[in-house]
């Protein structure tokens, strides 16, 4: 027996293959009433890529999402999707397609029905609708359940029914309303990477609207980080976690240790900070004159622990362990306050409460964010 | 709480069946059956007399035009109401409008139609405002007409047929509306393709809350539409209050329930129709 | 599909309460200050004859007994359809179960009114029943009193008294009875106190629906009431179609709405009464 | 500033500070119509501790949860609550109180009301009603919103005035049907947080029914894995992921490599397995005969990677990467299959698709489930 075991993907570092544009978003904002819901967004989603839209509730990424389907115009700003100004234009006549985060299957419908709406809307023939829908219910791997109804299915078979006609108008691009929230642990784990093979294998834009910072980060080419009504950081999942331009980014992907320091000199590249953690040393591509305040960002896995190592930076005593199975999180009391590090259970299980450890790190571990 | 197991009720229910509806329908068909009293009431000898008189050729063409009248109510009323019932629906204040539309009932019904007779009568206010600025030489007879029976049975059951499809338009969950736009399929397409078959219960509902009242119907036809516009509740009424025909009036009674029945079948076979996808 | 505003809205919703409320209303008010037609109908000449004729003691005498009668139909009737609503929405066999409610009004209404007379009246199948078992020694009197009146116009509102709670019930969450039972409250006053208030708009439809018609009525009392038990609206048929005072018939219909109009506003203070935990 | 860091809890590792048992549970079963949802479960749970019933849907965890309630009734075996048999009893009878998936806030009545309800059905005396709510309030800090009603809450809001209710009675143990399931990623995090807060500080019993592994491990003092109406295993989290004794809790419990392999022969504590990857030594406390089918997990966080290092186990060729942040799943192909490592984000970016590396573990770091 072979454990299951996920399927390739294009990974994060690899550029889209095609160069085109396949959405272009700018300057958009919308309000409802009095709330400002999207205050001049700019995007521009390439064609093919799996692109993910990700902030709390809220920060306006369905609202994004809906826009680009037709549901909802903008208040001001321009969206094109391929070489069209897709203002003004209804949902029916947008070459996109959506997948609802309820599904929003219709309820009066076979699971084949559902999947050959859009192609009987279009009166193709008869035989064309039924070679068409048995090979997307092929995709999905629905064949079996063709003549059942939504209410018959399982959460998941729901989503692949959902995808499925999606997809059948062979759209542009492919819009992901938060289509993983309604299931459990386990089950999205799974089909996220079914998402993953899809897309590899049909090959057309993604685009996902989506809170939880982990899928994002595993399935997406690139990544846009909004909060409020803004978009604070687009890049690929590396660069958005390892180099969150702005407090929000940094706290809201992963976990992260923030401390507030001032700089003290400069020693050619690496700052010198004065914190509540004793000196830091930093690498920083452009390092901020001596006296600006800011916020030292850190990794809890960047964070080497040891046992009685005299060339740690700090000490700290062991207060609370947090295990996961297959990591445990470290909270650690400083003189300065409370750090967290993460160490993989292996290493984990070495640690007690009470335990004084030396911690370490990289000059380059570290990041700088500007202001407090 | 689990739910209750169905035994527990079908009793009840059975009583309730039993009680309001096959016991006066075998009442009704027996009484058919039976010889005419003097003073109404029947004796206890059988008789096919009033089976007999229903073979007149008056009396079916009443069943006709009743069956004429309901149907042409039924659809007039089903249309004025789904669009509104929509509209409360989707509006920001439900409750203001539904209460609106009981409102009107809190004044008795023969009043509200005396007052309509005030208005359409060919001495009424409207005939006296047309006449006043010249627009008519003579009065328009709008009352005692199948239209006029037809408006104002309507108006009585528009709220009733309201009120069913609110209730199924309410709960419908309108990102299918959007997932057909999203699919394809213009607004008014989307529509009539998802919205339609997914409140069948309260078009249903609807449709039957008016078409078996208005079938039965006899106090408008007697007020407004007159001697020309009787319908079977109107004969109904008159062997068993002035004629005092009991048997007749239960020989028509068993003919218009079984007008309802058909009526409802026939509605009940259409309205499940094809199974398949809605599209031509 | 955003929601439309609300401005669309208001301009039909307007013309609806103008034309099918406020008019007719108008009309009815407006013509109790006319003088009266010879055979029916007003002449244009004021008179304060019709509100002069209604301080009648007679008249005031069945204003009260209109308010009885409709406020014990609509306790009975409520009393009935709660558990009822209660027992279809938490059946697996809902759709059924509600159809049966409102199968029996397949017949018309006259003729159930009628079938009904014949099982109760004097020489009915009941008494006949009882003499024949010798448990009675002569007729009892079921027909021709308040109660019969009260019984029949209960049997008669009971569907729509049924349909709003169900509706309310069927939406209701369940899973709130358990809480309440779970932090202490036994079944029955866990109903009490979480399920009640959550369905105070069902039980407000439900009872005006009862109690409006209920108010207004004038078949049930005619058939079954004779003239002990008459109500509002039959002395306002009266006045309509033999004595053919238009004007006494306004009077009292304005009457009437008065009365109806105090009975809903009571109403809706008792049922938005306290806003705090009802618990005592 | 300080990062927002997670407060101290006990940790798996202690044992429940009293010794009494909270719930007991005596080969319960339960069917419903034809679907036997318990088959004979049997449980203690300690006076004080957090446990969790953990699960994929279906499992009857929540079944079980309404049988200790008394929403339920069992058709056979005994629950005994403190010291008392519980069959029979009413809910409103029996010592504990629930926190409701959905929360089940009265939605006609106030978070004040809705906290007094118990307090006003025992018909206590109106200031004392007042001085019970507000320090219940003041425990899951939402004084503030005393007066707003469940519908104007946000969903960690409502879970929260959930708590309170059910605690207000002063439970022998509090239930949670899955209180965590209904809200985001991140607020979850912060609210198990809470969650574990609250245990310390009440100390009273705690069970929670969840599906999601993570959940329970970082927050329970032991931890029921359940499947298909049993009890599977019974353990503290640490005995629960590094020693699953069969393939379900395996594979529901993190992510694992099986491997099937038969014994060869027997070494004193180490067992010589063929596998389609090789051979493999396995320590083992009581080792199976030569010639048993076996099947070997190891977890992919105790694969060591190495380039170059001739003294590895096994050579295998990255077939791919999934990156999420803080750490990254390597995906390796070897001559006899796929085996999934997992490297902490500092080491994972050395390694690239196509890369040959060396696999190395140690002695102790597979275990042996039986049967394939």
């Amino acid at each position: 027996m072979q454990a299951e075991i996920a399927p390739p993907h294009p990974g994060p570092e690899i550029p889209s293959p095609r160069g085109g544009v396949a959405v272009s978003v700018r300057d958009v904002g919308k309000r409802f009433g009095s709330a400002r819901v999207l205050e001049g967004v700019s995007l521009d989603i390439r064609e093919g890529e799996f692109f993910s839209l990700l902030g709390p509730s809220g920060c306006g990424k369905t609202t994004l999402l809906r826009i680009l389907a037709g549901f909802e115009e903008p208040d001001r700003g321009s969206v094109r999707i391929g070489d069209t100004d897709v203002l003004g234009v209804p949902p029916n006549r947008r070459h996109v397609n959506t997948v609802f985060q309820n599904y929003a299957l219709f309820p009066h419908l076979t699971v084949f029905e559902n999947v050959a709406f859009p192609l009987r809307l279009k009166k193709l023939p008869r035989g064309r609708i039924e070679e068409e829908v048995m090979e997307h219910l092929r995709l999905v791997q629905l064949e079996a359940h063709r003549d059942k109804r939504p209410e018959a299915l399982s959460g998941g078979m729901k989503q692949r029914v959902a995808i499925a006609r999606a997809l059948i108008n062979r759209p542009g691009a492919l819009l992901l309303d938060e289509p993983l929230s309604a299931l459990d642990a386990k089950l999205r784990q799974q089909l996220l990477v079914e998402l993953e093979k899809l897309h590899d294998r049909i090959g057309i834009t993604f685009i996902l609207v989506t809170h939880d910072q982990q899928e994002a980060l595993s399935i997406s080419d690139r990544v846009a980080v909004m909060d409020r009504g803004r978009v604070l950081q687009v890049g690929n999942p590396a660069e958005i976690y390892e180099h969150p331009n702005d407090l929000f980014t940094a706290e809201f992907i992963g976990e992260t240790n923030l401390i507030i320091g001032k700089v003290r000199a400069l020693e050619g590249p690496i700052a010198v900070i004065d914190t509540p953690q004793g000196l830091w040393r930093v690498r920083a591509d452009a390092p901020p004159a001596p006296g600006t305040s800011l916020t030292l960002a850190l990794r809890p896995e960047r964070i080497r622990l040891s046992r009685g190592d005299p060339t740690a930076f700090l000490q700290a005593r062991v207060e609370d362990l947090i295990y996961t199975g297959s990591q445990t999180r470290v909270f650690l009391r400083t003189e300065g306050g409370l750090l967290q590090a993460t160490a993989l259970e292996a290493h984990g299980r070495q640690y007690r409460k009470g335990m004084t450890l030396g911690l370490s790190w990289n000059d380059n571990d570290p990041w700088i964010i500007p202001g407090p | 709480m689990k739910r209750l197991s169905t035994p527990a009720y079908l009793g009840p229910f059975s009583v309730w069946i039993l009680l309001f509806f096959i016991l006066p329908l075998l009442i009704i068909a027996g009484t058919s059956f039976l010889e005419k009293g003097v003073y109404g009431g029947v004796t206890g000898r059988l008789s096919l007399t009033a089976w007999r008189d229903l073979w007149n050729p008056a009396f079916l063409r009443v069943a006709l035009s009743t069956l004429v009248l309901a149907c042409a109510t039924t659809v007039l009323t089903f249309g004025l109401a789904l669009p509104t019932a929509y509209a409360i629906a989707r509006s920001r204040y439900k409750n203001l409008l539904l209460f609106l539309v009981i409102v009107p009932f809190w004044t008795n019904f023969l009043i509200r139609i005396y007052a309509w007779i005030a208005i359409l009568g060919n001495n009424g206010y409207l005939n006296q405002a047309l006449l006043y600025f010249g627009w008519i030489a003579e009065p328009v007879q709008f009352l005692y007409t199948g239209t006029s029976v037809a408006a104002v049975m309507t108006y009585t059951f528009l709220p009733y047929a309201i009120l069913p499809l609110y209730a199924s338009i309410e709960r419908f969950d309108f990102s299918l509306i959007e997932a057909a736009q999203d699919l394809g399929a213009g607004a008014l397409r989307a529509h009539r393709l998802v919205l339609l078959p997914n409140i069948r219960a309260g078009i249903t509902a609807s449709l039957l809350f008016t078409l078996i009242p208005a079938l039965g119907q006899y106090a408008v036809p007697q007020l407004i539409g007159g001697r020309n516009s009787f319908m079977l509740g109107n004969l109904i009424a008159r062997e068993l209050t002035v004629s005092r025909n009991w048997p007749l009036a239960a020989s028509l009674s068993v003919l218009l329930t079984l007008l309802t029945t058909l009526g409802i079948v026939l509605f009940l076979r259409f309205s499940n129709g094809p199974k398949t996808l809605p599209v031509k």
